[in-house]
């Protein structure tokens, strides 16, 4: 009795092209064993994920010292990350508390914020920002603000405490059982409390295995420039991959 | 107009039809989150015997969203078969309920009737039934779909091949591609979510597939699913087979997708008039999910599963070749837990099939969810009895690109093997000729399937 | 001895054989109750990995339960066949999962290596299996039985007519058998719960059984699941066909019960001899169900699923006619929710039909139990593709009687229908004679199955 | 069309004998709607039914005054409902703040506990104990104890506080959809701590449209009369209906 598990050596070199689980054969119907508990092993390290926390103390003296670049902190109105989880709608609206101070009026607002995977920000953020804020630095007045608890459309809010027209917010985007700490940053032109995604451009998949930080402050700075030269992000606004790479 | 309904010695109101449709729905979060949820198990009784006695043509009188407001409404209202509704005028919505179960109502039967049925009382019917019922009658119905080949026979199984990569990486795509074809994989469609939206990706993408399958002449269609906007761009020079969109069940909700009637349709017009298909010319995809209206906040106080069905009355108008609900990929404040999730799997899957629409749902869920692999196994047995179109096929279940689990192509395996399903006749045929699968399905390791792995 | 694994950068330390088993158990209530299940899930994926690189004959060298201080121990020992052992013992239990799963282990292979595995093994393999695996492995494996007529043959689904009534009222309960034969249930067996256990009542229950058996000749089989003393009592001058028992797992649990293997010797000797079988004498009926020997305080620290495939062993030695697992019976406090009952259902079920036993499954919960309806649809129809042997049929779903929810003739219906099963072959032939279904196996309502009407 | 539910008279005629949920018709392979929702309507009730609370004040007063017994009162280690459903093992141990006082020796020691339905005690246990304590009270010395929270098990310790020889758990059986209020009654001779269900004998489903109050008294003296005629309880000792009867 030997299990019937065959994979050729040409099948398995398939597996040099992608970090998707391909190549991992078969056995009857079903995976072998070895790949089943190890994708129950990524799934509990991928829920450990979504319990990450902001390094608000890092990120700030990273933006602070290393860019130069002013922060202020948020807090969405959501209490744990248990509620987190089922109050969206919280984790879109500013906590109360946060309304008082002034705010320096900027063009473009950098908000960073936990989403699902606060460790994915903690990790990508500042390298796109490293490469990006010098080279945009002269055009346009910035700021940086981090959000604990935050969703995407709490960018708006934020955004219009400073006047800013233009916000960038990178995000964590919910942990993946290859991809527990993957960024995602969401771009808004003009934002207003209230908008929904049309009116939003995306970037995705920020991480080791994914866009590289120069990749994605590369589609970062087009879409700024874009979106202050066509003035409007979101579906009307393709990024044109050929005259970026060229 | 409000509804009142006494169990017993309480009284219970319900404001509006949209609150007894909430009040009467099973528990789910979304439903919670949007405040409009029964507040205990006896108030959802209470709903479901006051909706339960309620005439169909209460849905006709009494709009959710009114037709001025909101284009989706109106296309409801445009397209209801007020002929055909007559012979069915004179059910009540439990009278509904059982006549589906009939023996009577045969999958023909209900078929021929789908235009009579407006997706708020199709909405309303799946609310009084219990998981069996949905699967019962879901399994009479048979919808079917074809382009280069033929979705939804009786004792056939689909899957979608999902190769999808961070990074849109040609090979990497290719490779997972190659894969999930060994498995027997990639009859409903081969489907990338690119992760950028960019139109040169989607060419790309599109081009990469159309070699393969030319090359290899396998009989299926390619996807890239990238913004409807963005596809239409690209269409006249590329080969583009079936045009994508998310969708959902209010025109704000579609507008906050970027998305209205006009644009689905032009792209429909467009898409059927490069007649790509072979044996048939749907050439819509579309993708839908309870929770997304309500993400939004463009469900107008609806259910979510109202929303939903309301949203197959958008893919309805466009013929499609697949509609897929995408049921557990948003996350826990829509489907808390797999319980949650299994319910609107089937719920979906039965009202897509009462619309008359080729059905398939993405079984699947989130890190965030409290669900797991066991979940996914009994909701995918489940509807692979109740006769589901099509699966996704997802290397080793995890999507690296857009971070969720769905069913794999060992699953695929495995529900073909335990249901005896068939993939897509002229897909099986290839399959077999390839060296793939033998006659009774089983995945043989031919010689000539590895022809396969030098496309790479 | 102990067991360490290393996962990552954490080290876990697993005191015992036991106690790797009990961590390593997918997560149910019973072995929290017990202060022995996993303390979080990484610790769970840990004694899993564990457990997989184990050789099952470390299951031979570490007993779970002295063989000096416990019977079924035992009984496990002295029936394990060392010869046919041989051939597997190069298996850890994770090679055993894999094997079970490969095209090479067709049912009959397994099925014949039966006496090869302990109940310690099969559990342990069980623990490493998703849902999908427990099902796609159980439906491979046939086990028939034989008294009137024959269950177990593949396509075929039985069903316990269960017509209990709070006081044994007789003609209620001949009410509850009618209405439950007109739905074509009962070739399981027709088997009653009497309230009271008086032999005098078990008497007086089988005559009337068996008059209606004889009367209207159906191939069929009775039994008063009174207790084995009881029915020992009785055998003498009473038509006992099957002799019923609630077994567990340890001779402490089976003693709670007033049993041993001594008695219940006895009385498979004296069934036996009674040869009141036609087509098999096969006489035994055994319950069982997670948690009841940690409901004894009899569990000795094992965990509750280990505990159950025990008392498969118990029942192997008496070559039953009928095992069921009473799966969601007790409550809460041993299986929580309907994800943890329909996770146990299919453990049971697997793993009777491993040890090749006739197995059936109580789909059933208690309303101090988180489940409903639905739950148990999803359950009952899982376990009906794993191709289990029967279920219950109990009037409505609700056992007035005992007090909890079990699948209703409707349910039976249902199942049938939607897989494609048909009843025990012998009784399926009467029940065309007497007009109950038709070729089909559609229920038909004819004049001539109205005579049973009369039969009150 | 028209459903094809069908049910003849002579079927529904079943329904005479039994409370049992037969003649419902069926639609196709499905059981109609309105007995679904029928069912699920028990289902919350029986669920209700779990969450009633001992009604100590009336029992203690119908107790001491109608049949002139001491009462006392204990308490399980159970902390709440909930915590009920998922420890028995408390359910079946006395608090500690229990064993202080002293206690009557008794012969016999009636326990009237909530067990999954408080209202099947509240109901039906003092129906039971006048019809039975006026006919025993000669023979034998009587207490009796009221335990919130507690399992069959319990009895045991509560016994043995009272030296008492033989003990009659009244408890609430779980709550079923059709009879959400019935009563069982466990006894058990020689009563001990540990003791497992092999020792005591069981009379079920007393209530309403079960066991009627006399019968179960009636069962219960053959118990206690043959249980210190034979020195024993448990499965060695049966019911003999027929002596019962004539
Ligand atoms: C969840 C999700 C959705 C959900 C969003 C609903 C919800 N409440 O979460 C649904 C299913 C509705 C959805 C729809 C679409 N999505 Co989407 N989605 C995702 C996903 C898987 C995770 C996002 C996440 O984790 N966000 C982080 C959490 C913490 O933030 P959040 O505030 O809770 O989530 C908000 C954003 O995620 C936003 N959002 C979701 N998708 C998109 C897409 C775009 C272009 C924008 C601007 C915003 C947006 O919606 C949420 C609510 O406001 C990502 C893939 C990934 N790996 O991230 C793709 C992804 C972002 N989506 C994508 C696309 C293309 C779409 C669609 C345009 C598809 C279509 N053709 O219709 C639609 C429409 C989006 C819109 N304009 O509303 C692409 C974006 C590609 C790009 N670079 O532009 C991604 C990367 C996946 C892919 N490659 O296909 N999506
Ligand atoms: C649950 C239950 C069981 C469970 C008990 C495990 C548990 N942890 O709960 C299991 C499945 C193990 C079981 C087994 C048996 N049971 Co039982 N059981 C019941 C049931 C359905 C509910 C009991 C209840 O609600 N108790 C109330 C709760 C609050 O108390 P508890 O302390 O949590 O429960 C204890 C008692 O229920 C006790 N118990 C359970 N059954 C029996 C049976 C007898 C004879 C005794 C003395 C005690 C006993 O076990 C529990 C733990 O100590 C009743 C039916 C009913 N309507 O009540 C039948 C019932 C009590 N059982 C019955 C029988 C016959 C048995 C068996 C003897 C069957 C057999 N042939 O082996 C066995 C063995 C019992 C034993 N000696 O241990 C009969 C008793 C008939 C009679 N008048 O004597 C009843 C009435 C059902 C029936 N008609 O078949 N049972």
């Amino acid at each position: 009795m030997k299990q019937d598990l065959k994979l050729t050596d040409a099948w398995r070199r398939l597996k040099e092209f992608t970090n998707a689980r391909i190549g991992l054969g078969s056995i009857g119907n079903a995976m072998p064993l070895e790949e089943v508990l190890a994708l129950k092993l990524a799934h509990a390290k991928a829920k450990d994920a979504i319990y990450t926390e902001l390094d608000t103390e890092d990120l700030k003296k990273r933006i602070t010292e290393g860019l130069n670049l002013e922060v202020f902190e948020f807090r969405s109105k959501v209490k744990d990350r248990n509620q987190y989880l089922v109050r969206p709608d919280f984790g879109k609206r500013l906590g109360i508390s946060n309304s008082r101070q002034i705010y320096p009026p900027s063009d473009i607002l950098f908000v960073i914020t936990d989403g699902l995977s606060a460790s994915a920000v903690n990790n990508n953020a500042l390298e796109v920002l490293n490469i990006l804020v010098p080279e945009i630095r002269d055009q346009f007045t910035l700021s940086a603000a981090l959000v604990e608890q935050g969703r995407v459309a709490i960018g708006d809010e934020v955004a219009e405490l400073f006047n800013a027209k233009f916000v960038a917010v990178f995000i964590g985007e919910r942990p993946g059982l290859s991809s527990p700490e993957s960024m995602g940053i969401y771009t808004t032109f003009n934002p207003r409390s209230g908008f929904t995604d049309e009116k939003r451009n995306c970037i995705s998949n920020i991480h080791q295995n994914g866009l590289k930080d120069f990749q994605a402050a590369l589609i970062l700075k087009f879409l700024i420039i874009q979106s202050f030269h066509l003035k409007m992000s979101g579906v009307g606004l393709k990024v044109d991959l050929k005259s970026l790479i060229s | 107009m409000s509804y009142r309904y006494t169990l017993g010695q309480e009284n219970y109101l319900f404001k509006d039809l949209k609150d007894l449709l909430a009040k009467a729905s099973p528990l789910r979060s979304g439903d919670e989150l949007a405040g409009i949820a029964a507040q205990n198990n006896t108030q959802r009784i209470a709903a479901q015997y006051a909706l339960s006695e309620l005439p169909l043509s209460t849905f006709l009188n009494e709009v959710l969203i009114s037709v001025e407001k909101d284009e989706v409404s109106r296309l409801i209202s445009d397209s209801h078969d007020k002929e055909l509704f007559r012979s069915v005028a004179h059910f009540t919505v439990g009278g509904l309920r059982d006549w589906l179960l009939s023996n009577e109502a045969t999958g023909e039967k209900i078929n021929k009737m789908k235009m009579a049925f407006t997706p708020e009382m199709i909405s309303a019917v799946s609310k009084l039934m219990r998981n069996q019922d949905l699967i019962s009658v879901a399994s009479k119905i048979q919808v079917i779909s074809q382009f280069r080949n033929t979705l939804g026979l009786k004792g056939h199984l689909a899957i979608r091949l999902q190769p999808n990569h961070p990074v849109d990486d040609p090979k990497g795509i290719l490779a997972s591609t190659i894969d999930g074809l060994l498995y027997g994989c990639g009859d409903a469609v081969i489907g990338i979510n690119p992760a950028t939206d960019s139109p040169e990706m989607a060419r790309k993408l599109l081009w990469l597939l159309e070699d393969l399958r030319t090359k290899y002449e396998i009989p299926t269609q390619s996807c890239v699913l990238c913004h409807v906007t963005t596809a239409m761009e690209i269409i006249k020079e590329t080969p583009v087979d079936l045009v994508f969109q998310s969708i959902a069940g209010s025109q704000a909700a579609n507008e906050s997708f970027g998305i209205n009637l006009n644009i689905l349709s032009e792209a429909y017009e467009a898409a059927k008039d490069l007649e790509r298909g072979t044996v048939g010319n749907q050439v819509m995809y579309f993708e839908t999910g309870q929770g997304s209206a309500l993400s939004a906040n463009a469900h107008h106080g609806i259910d979510q599963q109202t929303m939903e069905v309301r949203a197959y009355a958008v893919a309805r108008k466009f013929d499609p070749f697949l509609v897929n609900s995408v049921v557990g990929f948003i996350g826990p404040e829509y489907l808390f837990d797999g319980k949650q999730i299994t319910r609107a799997g089937l719920e979906d899957h039965f009202c897509g099939k009462m619309m008359g629409l080729p059905m398939g749902v993405d079984v699947c869920y989130t890190n965030h969810a409290e669900a797991d692999q066991d979940d996914m196994d009994n909701l995918m047995t489940l509807l692979g009895v109740a006769g589901c179109n099509f699966f996704m096929g997802v290397p080793g279940t995890d999507d690296i690109m857009l971070n969720y689990q769905s069913t794999s192509f060992h699953d695929a395996l495995y529900l073909r093997n335990v249901l005896s399903k068939r993939p897509a006749p002229e897909f099986e045929l290839w399959l077999q000729k390839m060296g793939i699968i033998d006659e009774r399905g089983v995945k043989i390791d031919s010689q000539a399937a590895r022809k396969l792995l030098n496309a790479i």
